[in-house]
């Protein structure tokens, strides 16, 4: 087998070296009535060739979003990533690495995350972040959890404008821990009243929210701050922080953003990077691993993994997190990707997402019976169709055009959301895509 | 820039010989600023066009400041990472002996094939009609590790071993929630890894640890001491961090049940068993396994991984969202609480787990088959046992007899010389190797793990072993001196832990700001 | 294996630290022994299917004995060529100014590119109607060329510069014989490449040298003087090996002409004028282009390349084979010397030329367009210029003033300091920085050619210019010693060229061979 | 732009150290002639979207191999390239170095050539190989101006079995050497009556031959040593040596061949990798660079270029060729695969590539007015078809079958060879490729 060095030579000498006279000396500790002598019941090695074959078939089963005029957003943005981006996540020396135990061996992944946590910090307008966590929703629940911690009150309120699957893992964690997460209905275009009281840990809101609403929740961090709870300020597009006000700027006193937008791909899903930032005040309260500065032997600035008194390898259950391998790589593509952008890039980069949705907008408002629900916008908005959204995105996708998320696919239980169309528009839908999708979209209405 | 501030600040005589440079850089060896050092305010690295002309609709929320990132062009930014990578070890530049984290080869088929725009350019709010090769290889890795854990469902959203831990406590809670008493504790050998108390903790429980036995194995009798009424479950890992097979696990898990608890397992070590061994087989109610140790999805420095979990019969129906299942009309994806997945404990992560880690391990998997796994766990047995022997004479080995995929070293053999294992392990550093686990399990003095894996051959090995012996020759010898330097050759010498964790500097800041922080 | 015979090969007291290692290794610093000396008989590293039952059809041609290739499985051929590349410099990991050499920055967009299926996974004998595009990608190439340089041809095939020497001089030679009279003459300047007399010789000229004048260009009258009925052409670099625009051009443009030769311009220093200069307006007849210089298509440390010739009118009908050609039903190959080609000095290479390196030049091009190249120009020159005048105090300049894309100096300032060209190159590998081009052009003694190119910082420029200067400053303080042992902090110290052009040992051979060998 | 460092300011701040006023003020020596002010005529700058979408267009206006059934040779063969390949000669210290002058920056560079060398002359029978040359037609160019260097005769003689590019190639080169070049008719199947006389510097032979057919030149190989003149023996499919004779074994004096096979894509025909390769007493005649070992200022074993004075960068116009650039990283590509291969891997990859052969001529030979022509072959072979190939092959590749190369292309004047069709399978080749081409064939001949 290709990546297995040992030929049947050396097993013999190697099993003869220890002093056992098959392999199956080397077993025996395996309950007989767990010992199996035959192979499991799968099919059996193959070269490259055919496993290539296989995995080609599946794949070509799927219609890749760049082979279509895309729209869909809904907390998962295409964006173009250079190409050096995935050149240099795949040298060896970053992608087989392991998590920097030994400094003096990973000095490059140490600087690098130690770039990542300026980065992020920087964006989202906090005084320190962590080396990442799995993705944007573990990182909310982890954020609440914090709040929990720090405020040793029993309650959260999440915002109704808060991505669905960001309060479902929210839920799903918090269910066992004694916090009782409260969720505010989901109300696109309208403003939320959140009721705070001295069992209020933390509130939990988004911006832009799920629907694509500009929210400037200074008041609300005000309001958090006077009754002793927490702002948590959820991200899902990060891209829009190259133009719009941070949480940082609005009071939030704990982010929790995710990544992928830049240096990632679309994954179906993952993996994705989790960002995590707050107040220096809060740091050893905070989960994940941290990168510091530090000095060597010979007086040269070098970094380390530090704090990690708050870790669970050293805290065991007193741990501010279970969290152990987090999204390093993606991190690691996050940074070469903002490197690369840098502050013009990364500003006109978001200009370009804003001028896209805008032209978009303007568009669809153009197809007949069409409505925009936003106000304001980044790079995604919700517009309300005649009809059912479900079969229309179905109707798209036959049309050879990806137009979006039908609200009805997060909020099945919603009829009142069910002809809500969720669309997002990045750097590269071209104006063709557009008019592709206005057509289609018209067809459809039909 | 470094330079000559470099230059000054290397003193004579310091380690790597008596040349000092102007640069600091030491022939191959280079020195790496921060992008924020390297900024030309302005400069950009990626070409953007000019927005076109449209009505902003940011509603006044503009961002007021600028952000503060640096500017720089490509050719600076491949130079940074670059040498930024070559700082580092790899398993791509050698033997990586890290218990208990499995680094073996990472083929660079699986790199390919999950870059496949199918699986890498496909979103997962995509209309399902147009994802149904994703589902189906979704569908066909959960066969896969069904057939290898010899369970009936496993859950594939969990990002990481961590993760996967949560997913199964959580299942069993509401396994027993269902029954109507979730009960307190959860029993944890002393040997288990951090994540264990942790994920419990999360779920509302209390730990209560349990001893070894002389043989390193749990301990039978004070297991069925502590078990009762009010134990939710055993999180045991097998085989165990010390690298041995729990001989007594069917005994373990048949007491586990007559108490009415669960039996947890976790699979970090599943390498030493896979195809040969079948979870199901041991009584597990759930495992969790690392796809990014068994199943050779890179470790990219720290992470994504990916944990998948194998459930029994009575814990599937809790199993988190979303389900995959075999609807009339093929495969299909159960997203909401509802029906089948009435008894869901919900979601644990956004969308559908990690796809890219998903394809890359049923890359390795069908590459290797059945037969091919089952070498693996044999060849990785056979590897640490191989370096047992090798190290027998110079090392103290915690548990006599053989291992299974890594072996146990305790600090007994540096007695007396003044050397640490931490000191042990920088020297290995000088001589090309990444050290073993130090410190971990925390059941013996000093600990030294050593995990080869599969995919070392014998010539490495025997350099290892001829190095580590030699190592510990030299430290018996009294040359204490040598490793408490140690290491003298990398890009940075022993760094100062300490003093990073007593007044933490966690990002770069601008002169200006850092002194005010300062202040 | 190396190990202990390293350890003992080593010696105390050697340079890179008195500490020995039992490996050989230094840290991050990995030796690595030959595939060769790592087989594992009857291993492989591609897992490949029986052959499934045929009659076999070898006709008696069965390969008598064994190859004699080793056998290693992927994961030790993976770290072998990982091991190997860490041994190497690169523009990717800092400053490379190799005079004459322009290495720039390789962008991984044209890798990208160049691996898209519809043109790496091309056959170039499918039929026409199924290679479209890459007829167009090569158009596209074409006209880029031909407006960078004015010319009305190009000729794609031939292979690097060299080869596109020999392209343009075949041409040539086909004209003057079409003419009448092939002519036997060949003027090329002392500073001239040695591919210039080299290919003038394979097409069967005999090579007159021109000297240089005082300030580093063609003597004109010294030309004049050369020319005659009996000179085929002029061979001409410009900018020139010392890195200066040749300002009387139109002169000799006009006396080559007068003569009734032709002037062929080797365009490997186009960097210095890409879109500001066209080389058809200084009277030149054929130039080639090194895409692999000018257009950052990657030396691959020393190949492939891809070198486009430029061709008057006067020339085209002699271009070799295959042309495209847009015909009514749009572009089509022409493979043949008949018809439109029929004076085609035939074909040069097998297929249509270096698809591959074409993807890329047209992507770096697309990338630029007309402003970044012109761009790229200024910016080589003005790199090149702010190192003359950072060197200025210390170095020896060979002709005063300003130069192009890069400057040439001479050993004059290491006069009488025992310090060779040579050592000084060393030392600066010691600082991290690849050398310049060392010992040419030869018109000057001792010849430090340097090309920063513009994808150089100016922050990178200035640390080699520190560098550069204290390296001067400590030669002429006598610290010779430094000098002559250097580099000490590579893989291999100075290497003995001598002894390995002596006694040749050009493969490896297992040891019994070796030994017959010997005898 | 992207690519370039430099700011506006820099370049300020240079101009004035340098002291000049403008950047216009370093190009005076350009003649004002030749001086131009604005941009030449083409389009601005654009980012890697654009750029990227544009090539994307022309890609897809053709027809990737892999997209069809395939059974084109002719000299580049289509096999399967591990991913690791790809990878490893992607890592920028190959990818972005430049040929090997400085030897302590280039160790992994020469190291690799010498095991290439090595590589070589084991697969070939021969003693002595080189770094590698532009491709295998421009290397038996050089193989028969070394003969002419080696015997000082004036006549090379070709086989009509050689490669028609090879022979025209050398042809080309020759032209105005002195040296003249006869070449054989193209006579497929039949066996060739050389005539060589004491002006013979050197035969050129191919093996496999271009039509497949496999040949045993041993008895040429003693003819030309007794008449003094060197047998030249052409490889284009280098896998074949996996289970074929070699050339060394025939007594070959100079081996010409093409590396592409191995860790190399088709590339439309280029780059590739020219393979040369000779016997030790002849090594100062050779072409190209040579690595050799050596030791270092401690002893170490390492290695460097050697035996330039043969080359142009000494030896000037006396130089053995004008090759400067040659194929470093196709040739690091092919010694990657070449690896990963091994005995065990390459010989079996040849029964692999023959085996697929073998089926297709039977399956081929099934269809009806269809005959093979050849006696024997490795991979590829020569069929007769009742019609001429041309028009055949392109009706097939409506079909969606790109089914071999019609001699018509290459032998346009060969009236006598228009029907013939040279076909080649290799071991990426699937049994339902083969019924395909069979029915599609079949169809075609309707
Ligand atoms: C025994 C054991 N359990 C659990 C974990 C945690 O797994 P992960 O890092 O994937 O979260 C690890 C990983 O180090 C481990 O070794
Ligand atoms: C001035 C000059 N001419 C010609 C050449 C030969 O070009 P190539 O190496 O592409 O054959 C070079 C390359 O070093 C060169 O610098």
């Amino acid at each position: 087998m290709r990546y297995l060095p040992l030929t049947p030579g050396d097993r013999r000498d190697m099993l003869a070296a220890i002093g056992v006279g098959s392999i199956d000396g080397l077993f025996t500790d395996v309950p007989k009535a767990a010992w199996r002598d035959g192979l499991v019941d799968l099919p059996l090695a193959q070269g490259e060739l055919e496993v290539e074959r296989a995995l080609r078939r599946m794949a070509a089963k799927n219609v890749a979003a760049g082979s279509a005029p895309f729209f869909i957003g809904g907390g998962v943005y295409r964006h173009h990533v250079p190409a050096a981006v995935d050149h240099l996540i795949q040298r060896g020396e970053f992608l087989t690495s392991y998590t920097p135990y030994q400094p003096e061996l990973a000095q490059g992944t140490l600087q690098s995350l130690f770039e990542f946590q300026t980065q992020v910090g920087l964006l989202t307008g906090m005084e320190v972040a962590n080396a990442s966590l799995y993705d944007g929703a573990t990182a909310c629940a982890e954020a609440v959890a914090m709040a929990h911690r720090i405020t040793r009150r029993g309650k959260a309120v999440l915002s109704g404008g808060l991505h669905p699957h960001y309060r479902e893992v929210c839920t799903t964690y918090a269910q066992f821990s004694g916090l009782e997460v409260g969720s505010l209905a989901a109300t696109p275009g309208a403003t939320e009243k959140f009721d705070i009281d001295d069992n209020t840990a933390c509130v939990v809101v988004q911006n832009p929210d799920f629907f694509g609403e500009l929210r400037d929740w200074s008041a609300l961090a005000t309001r958090c701050h006077a009754a002793g709870a927490l702002l948590v300020v959820v991200v899902t597009e990060i891209v829009s922080l190259g133009a719009v006000k941070s949480p940082g700027e609005m009071g939030a006193d704990i982010v929790a953003a995710e990544g992928q937008s830049l240096g990632n791909a679309l994954n179906f899903g993952g993996p994705h990077v989790g960002l995590f930032a707050c107040r220096e005040q809060h740091v050893r309260q905070m989960p994940g691993r941290l990168v510091g500065q530090t000095t060597d032997a010979e007086g040269r600035r070098g970094w380390v993994l530090t704090l990690s008194t708050r870790e669970q390898h050293i805290r065991r259950e007193k741990a501010t997190s279970n969290i152990c391998t987090n999204a390093g790589l993606c991190a690691l593509a996050f940074t070469i990707h903002t490197a690369l952008l840098g502050e013009a890039g990364l500003t006109r980069l978001a200009r370009l997402n804003h001028a896209a949705a805008c032209i978009l907008a303007d568009r669809l408002a153009a197809v007949p019976g069409i409505d925009i629900v936003n106000q304001s916008f980044f790079n995604e908005f919700t517009v309300r169709l005649p009809k059912p959204a479900a079969p229309v995105v179905a109707a798209l996708a036959e049309y050879g055009v990806l137009g979006g998320v039908p609200l009805s696919r997060l909020y099945p239980e919603r009829d009142d959301l069910a002809d809500l169309l969720l669309v997002a528009a990045t750097e590269t839908v071209t104006d063709d895509d557009m008019t592709q999708f206005a057509h289609a979209l018209t067809e459809a209405l039909r | 820039m470094t330079g000559w501030s470099q230059a000054l600040s290397a003193h004579p005589g310091s380690a790597g010989g008596e040349l000092q440079t102007f640069t600091g850089n030491r022939g191959l060896q280079l020195e790496e600023p921060l992008i924020f050092e390297q900024d030309s305010p302005g400069h950009c690295g990626v070409d953007l066009p000019e927005p076109p002309a449209h009505r902003c609709r940011l509603g006044g929320l503009e961002r007021q400041g600028p952000i503060g990132l640096p500017g720089l062009s490509e050719p600076q930014v491949v130079r940074h990472f670059t040498r930024l990578s070559q700082k580092n070890y790899a398993i791509d530049s050698g033997l990586y002996p890290l218990g208990s984290c499995t680094m073996k080869h990472n083929p660079r088929l699986n790199e390919k094939l999950a870059r496949l725009p199918g699986f890498a350019d496909l979103h997962p709010l995509q209309p399902e009609a147009t994802v149904k090769g994703a589902l189906e290889l979704i569908d066909t890795l959960a066969h896969w590790l069904k057939t290898l854990t010899g369970m009936p469902a496993v859950a594939l959203s969990p990002a990481a071993g961590a993760h996967g831990e949560l997913c199964g406590m959580m299942t069993i809670r509401a396994a027993l929630t269902a029954q109507g008493d979730p009960r307190q504790r959860i029993l944890v050998p002393e040997s288990a890894h951090g994540t264990n108390p942790a994920t419990a903790a999360i779920c509302g429980y209390a730990i209560d640890p349990i001893a070894a036995n002389a043989r390193g194995r749990v301990d039978l009798a004070a297991l069925k001491a502590k078990l009762g009424p009010d134990v939710a479950a055993l999180m045991l890992t097998n085989p165990n961090t010390c690298g041995l097979f729990e001989d007594e696990i069917l005994e373990i898990a048949a007491a586990v049940h007559a108490a009415g608890a669960f039996f947890y397992c976790d699979g970090a070590n599943f390498n030493a068993i896979v195809g040969r061994v079948r979870p199901a087989d041991l009584g597990i109610d759930a495992l969790h396994l690392n796809l990014h140790k068994t199943f050779s999805t890179p470790h990219g420095g720290g992470g994504p991984g990916s944990g998948p979990v194998a459930l029994a019969a009575s814990l599937a129906p809790h199993a988190p969202l979303p389900w995959v299942v075999h609807g009339d009309a093929g495969l299909a994806l159960v997203e909401q609480a509802k029906g089948p997945a009435a008894a869901s404990i919900g979601r644990l992560k956004g969308f559908h787990g990690q796809m890219g880690m998903f394809v890359r391990a049923l890359s390795y998997m069908m590459s290797h088959g059945a037969d091919g796994l089952r070498q693996v766990a044999e060849d990785a047995v056979l590897n640490a046992n191989y370096l047992r022997v090798r190290l027998a004479g110079a090392l103290s080995q915690s548990y006599p007899g053989a291992c299974m995929h890594e072996v146990l070293f305790d600090d007994r053999f540096l007695k007396d010389t003044g050397v640490t294992t931490l000191d042990f392990a920088k020297a290995l550093i000088d001589e090309g190797f990444h050290p073993m686990t130090m410190y971990f399990p925390l059941v013996v003095h000093g600990a030294l793990l050593i995990e080869p894996t599969e995919t070392e051959s014998k010539a490495s090995l025997d350099q290892f072993a001829d190095t580590v012996n030699a190592l510990a020759a030299r430290a018996r010898a009294g040359d204490g001196e040598r490793f408490h330097a140690a290491p003298l050759l990398t890009p940075r010498r022993r760094l100062d832990e300490t003093a990073a964790a007593r007044k933490p500097v966690l990002r770069w800041r601008p002169q200006a700001q850092r002194k005010e922080a300062a202040e």
